[in-house]
């Protein structure tokens, strides 16, 4: 456990962090990022967490256990969505041209609206659950077995 | 920069993989033998990044894209799966390390009969 | 119905997907509700695989365009190029999806009762369930990308099953190497995917093969594809980790692992049959497969017969028998550009080495199986140190004997059936190939014949005395795999007839693979 | 003798590479052929919806690779999970 400054700002900073990460989540389907790389921007704040506190106390309000359903649970969206699309044909982008997500935006250059995208959008925010749980289970799970914790199934 | 002289950031990835290449046979400690994977994948993921780009091209996203021709997108998409494939194969090779050092008391490849060869 | 079957492809890879997402959340209400779970979804999957397979090889290839306005639309409309992913199936596709149909059952069926107690075991069934979809997407896939994608899968799903028992110094070891060897190979594949698309901007396996024109840049792809792939499964010289992962592997899995070398033999068939062909050198290339498959079976037996580790014996015996599939197709492709040779006695040679695949699966996981039950009981895989275990073990004694009998080429079990297939073939190829082929059958069955005697004849040792059959759930899976060999063993012309000679002609025939996709391209 | 043979296997392999890489047997750097690519620039808005090309060729086009790429992140987190969980005593024996 680091010092008391430490454990402030990154109490602090831990905000800005899952607000950034959940923007470019949020954006992947207008501006350059994604499901992935947003969940990776938000794993680096569980990360800060880790280093500040000690594995100890962060899985007092972080569970493996939890993680693992969050990460089942993302990973049965992305899959359903893909599944979802079987009346046409398996992963096929069946939201749009629908009302949800479905405006279709003027070809070439335009400002971007983030109703566009189909299943796109949905599914960044899928695959991003999955990455943030699964991702901060392993640093977890990894932080409390070299510290000699018990790991929960 | 209109034409950059003996394809150098392919050159730079085939040199980057024999630099992961001599790691991965010729270094004992096994956290090394880790780095020299993540070194190669790091090579084959330049290599792939590099295939799409086109000369002046801009990102291939639409939203307030300025006038010009646009990148490749596909091979993006290829090392965006790559690099979350490999960060994948690093954590599950990490953990098998911390294991082996834990039954052993050693990360050397040479004093593990096993891991010989 | 017919929906049905236009999907399957892509239910029979998504199924086992969402049955491993789900069991971490469904194991919350008890493994014997995760277990029932499992196993109902894999026998939908295994049905689907049975209705693919019967359309398959009455109708032809199959081809799943994802994400496309109809699953039978390769290309977007007048266009030259795929741009989606797509799924092949064709007949050496779904081959090997029985392959691995069965024995993952077997598998699953056969691990029940070996977890009971034992931590992890949602875990332990969603990573058998990924290495299956990985297996599955490997064999079905039609394009390069993906490929390399679903060989990551199976690979880390191995890996982390390999290393299941993580008590034990040695498991965690044999993980270690499975893990470092895969994923290098991956690499070596995505460099050589790389090279392909660099110089034809297309993915798909059979646009590829349309638009290649067999320049160097291809030859050096080539290379490390093989590479790669003779890693991947086990081949001299680069078996080392062959004998460490299979011998760790925990009850069940092993065969799995197994099936996913071959899995990997399959993509090395794709590529130098299906992706490049006659066009290029076979000759050579076949003499390269060839020498790598007698270097293999040589070296695996002669490490084999010294071993005292049983499984550890198994699993050189199983980098020997790999030699023998390589060594029947690598004939086969050595005369694949010449008609007469090929239908004299290339076809036949190839046949011969397709059908060893599924017979030494079956055979060999069946091995695999009996030792694993007989370390389960006994608790040690030293040969040295078993004795009388016939008495108090007589299903898995049984068991062994068939395996035994058919890995050494004994009629009429199934091993006899290819071998004699290898052997006459190869007769006509080059007669001095086909005696070493021999020679190998020989020492294997010497080499199975001591550990039987040292094993499960001899005086009883008193520390067995208390030792009691294994559980039902371990002989029901060892007992399908048996019936398996027994009956290919016993009726090899309608086997052949039926499932082996369509993944001949698949593999041979190039040209109807790739106009499943580029029919209307000239 | 080992060190031989891997740095006379290294050197052949970094040849082959180096020489394959270099202009005459690869395209030019900046210059690469693109059919695939362009249908895909051309079509994705109207098709997937999409403005970002890249997002919608990971989502749309190549929605299985993405479906394993997520597979293969939880396959490598379950086996984490399940080498690095703590072990029952009767197992540690055995």
């Amino acid at each position: 456990m680091l010092s008391k400054i430490v454990r402030t700002v990154a109490n602090q900073l831990i905000l800005f962090i899952l607000i950034f990460g959940l923007y470019i989540i949020a954006h992947g389907h207008l501006t350059p990022g994604g499901g992935f790389q947003g969940g990776a921007v938000i794993v680096s704040g569980v990360v800060m967490l880790l280093v500040a506190f000690s594995s100890k106390e962060l899985k007092k309000s972080l569970r493996e256990r939890f993680l693992s359903i969050m990460e089942s649970t993302g990973a049965l969206i992305l899959i359903g969505l893909a599944l979802a699309g079987i009346g046409t044909v398996f992963a096929y982008n069946f939201l749009v041209g629908t009302s949800i997500f479905g405006r279709i935006p003027p070809t070439g250059p335009n400002p971007g609206d983030i109703w566009t995208g189909g299943v796109i959008p949905l599914m960044n925010l899928a695959v991003g659950i999955k990455v943030i749980a699964g991702l901060s289970a392993v640093v977890l799970a990894m932080a409390l077995f070299v510290n000699g914790e018990e790991v929960e199934e | 920069m209109e034409h950059i002289p003996l394809n150098f950031p392919f050159l730079a990835a085939a040199l980057l993989a024999g630099v992961a290449f001599y790691i991965i046979i010729f270094k004992r400690n096994l956290i090394k033998l880790i780095m020299g994977v993540a070194l190669l994948a790091s090579a084959v993921n330049l290599f792939l990044v590099a295939l799409g780009y086109r000369a002046g091209g801009n990102a291939p996203i639409y939203t307030d894209v300025p006038e010009g021709p646009m990148v490749l997108p596909v091979p993006q998409a290829l090392t965006l799966t790559s690099i979350v494939i490999n960060v994948a194969v690093l954590a599950l090779m990490l953990t098998m390390v911390v294991h082996i050092y834990r039954h052993t008391g050693d990360i050397d490849s040479e004093k593990s009969r096993r891991l010989k060869g | 119905m017919d929906s049905l079957i236009t999907h399957s492809p892509a239910l029979i890879v998504a199924l086992p997907l969402v049955a491993a997402f789900a069991i971490p959340l469904i194991s919350r209400a008890g493994y014997r509700v995760s277990n029932t779970f499992n196993l109902v979804i894999f026998s939908l999957i295994a049905f689907l695989v049975a209705i693919l397979a019967v359309d398959v090889h009455s109708v032809g290839i199959r081809v799943y365009t994802f994400g496309a306005t109809a699953a039978e639309l390769a290309l977007p409309g007048g266009y030259t190029v795929p741009v989606r992913i797509m799924f092949e199936v064709d007949g050496m596709s779904i081959f090997m999806g029985i392959i691995i149909t069965t024995v993952t059952l077997a598998a699953l069926i056969y691990s029940l009762h070996f977890l009971k107690g034992r931590t992890g075991q949602a875990r332990f069934y969603s990573l058998m369930m990924l290495l299956y979809a990985g297996m599955m997407g490997l064999a079905f896939t039609g394009d390069m990308f993906n490929l390399f994608v679903f060989l990551e899968i199976a690979s880390i799903a191995g890996a982390g099953l390999a290393a299941y028992r993580t008590n034990m110094a040695d498991a965690v070891e044999g993980g270690f190497k499975y893990i470092v060897i895969s994923a290098i190979s991956a690499l070596l594949v995505l460099f050589a995917i790389g090279i392909l698309y660099a110089q034809y901007n297309v993915l798909s396996i059979a646009a590829l093969a349309h638009y290649m024109q067999y320049t160097t840049l291809d030859m050096m792809a080539l290379g490390l594809l093989g590479g790669a792939f003779v890693m991947k499964l086990a081949g001299v010289p680069l078996h080392m980790w062959a004998p460490d992962t299979y011998t760790v592997a925990p009850a069940g899995t092993t065969p799995m692992i197994l099936a996913a070398s071959y899995t990997s033999m399959y993509a090395l068939y794709r590529m130098t049959f299906t992706l490049y062909g006659v066009h290029i050198d076979t000759t050579a290339i076949g003499w390269i497969v060839i020498i790598v498959g007698v270097l293999s079976m040589f070296i695996g037996v002669m490490m084999a017969v010294h071993q005292t580790d049983i499984k550890r014996m198994m699993a050189y015996h199983a980098i020997s028998q790999g030699g023998y599939m390589l060594l029947g197709v690598g004939v086969g492709l050595a005369v694949l550009a010449d008609p007469v040779a090929l239908a004299n006695y290339g076809r036949d040679a190839i046949n011969g080495g397709i059908f060893h695949i599924i017979n030494h699966v079956f055979y060999k996981a069946l091995l695999f199986m009996t030792a694993e039950a007989i370390f389960f009981r006994i608790g040690t895989r030293d040969t040295n140190k078993m004795g009388g275990l016939a008495r108090n073990m007589k299903w898995t004694a049984i068991f062994y004997i068939i395996g035994a009998l058919a890995i050494s080429g004994i009629p009429p079990l199934n091993g006899f059936a290819s071998k004699l297939l290898i052997y006459e073939t190869v007769l006509k190829f080059n007669p001095v190939l086909s005696v070493i082929a021999m020679f190998v059958s020989l020492v294997t069955l010497a080499s199975f014949a001591k550990v039987f005697y040292s094993a499960f004849t001899g005086p009883e040792m008193p520390a067995y005395k208390e030792v009691r059959e294994v559980p039902k759930s371990m002989i029901i899976g060892m007992s399908i795999l048996a019936a398996c060999v027994i009956f290919f063993g016993i009726f090899p012309g309608l086997v052949v007839d039926t499932i082996v000679a369509p993944a001949t002609n698949a593999l041979i025939n190039q040209a109807s693979y790739i106009n499943a996709v580029m029919g209307a391209v000239p | 003798m080992r060190k031989v043979v891997g740095l006379i296997l290294l050197l052949v392999v970094v040849a082959f590479l180096v020489w394959g890489v270099l202009p005459p047997t690869m395209h030019d750097f900046g210059y690469p052929p693109s059919d695939m690519d362009d249908y895909i620039i051309e079509n994705a808005q109207e098709e997937t919806g999409s403005n970002n090309v890249v997002t919608s060729v990971v989502f749309d086009y190549r929605l299985l690779d993405t479906l394993g790429e997520a597979t293969i992140l939880f396959t490598a987190v379950t086996g984490v999970l399940l080498l690095l969980r703590t072990l029952k005593r009767r197992e540690e024996s055995s």
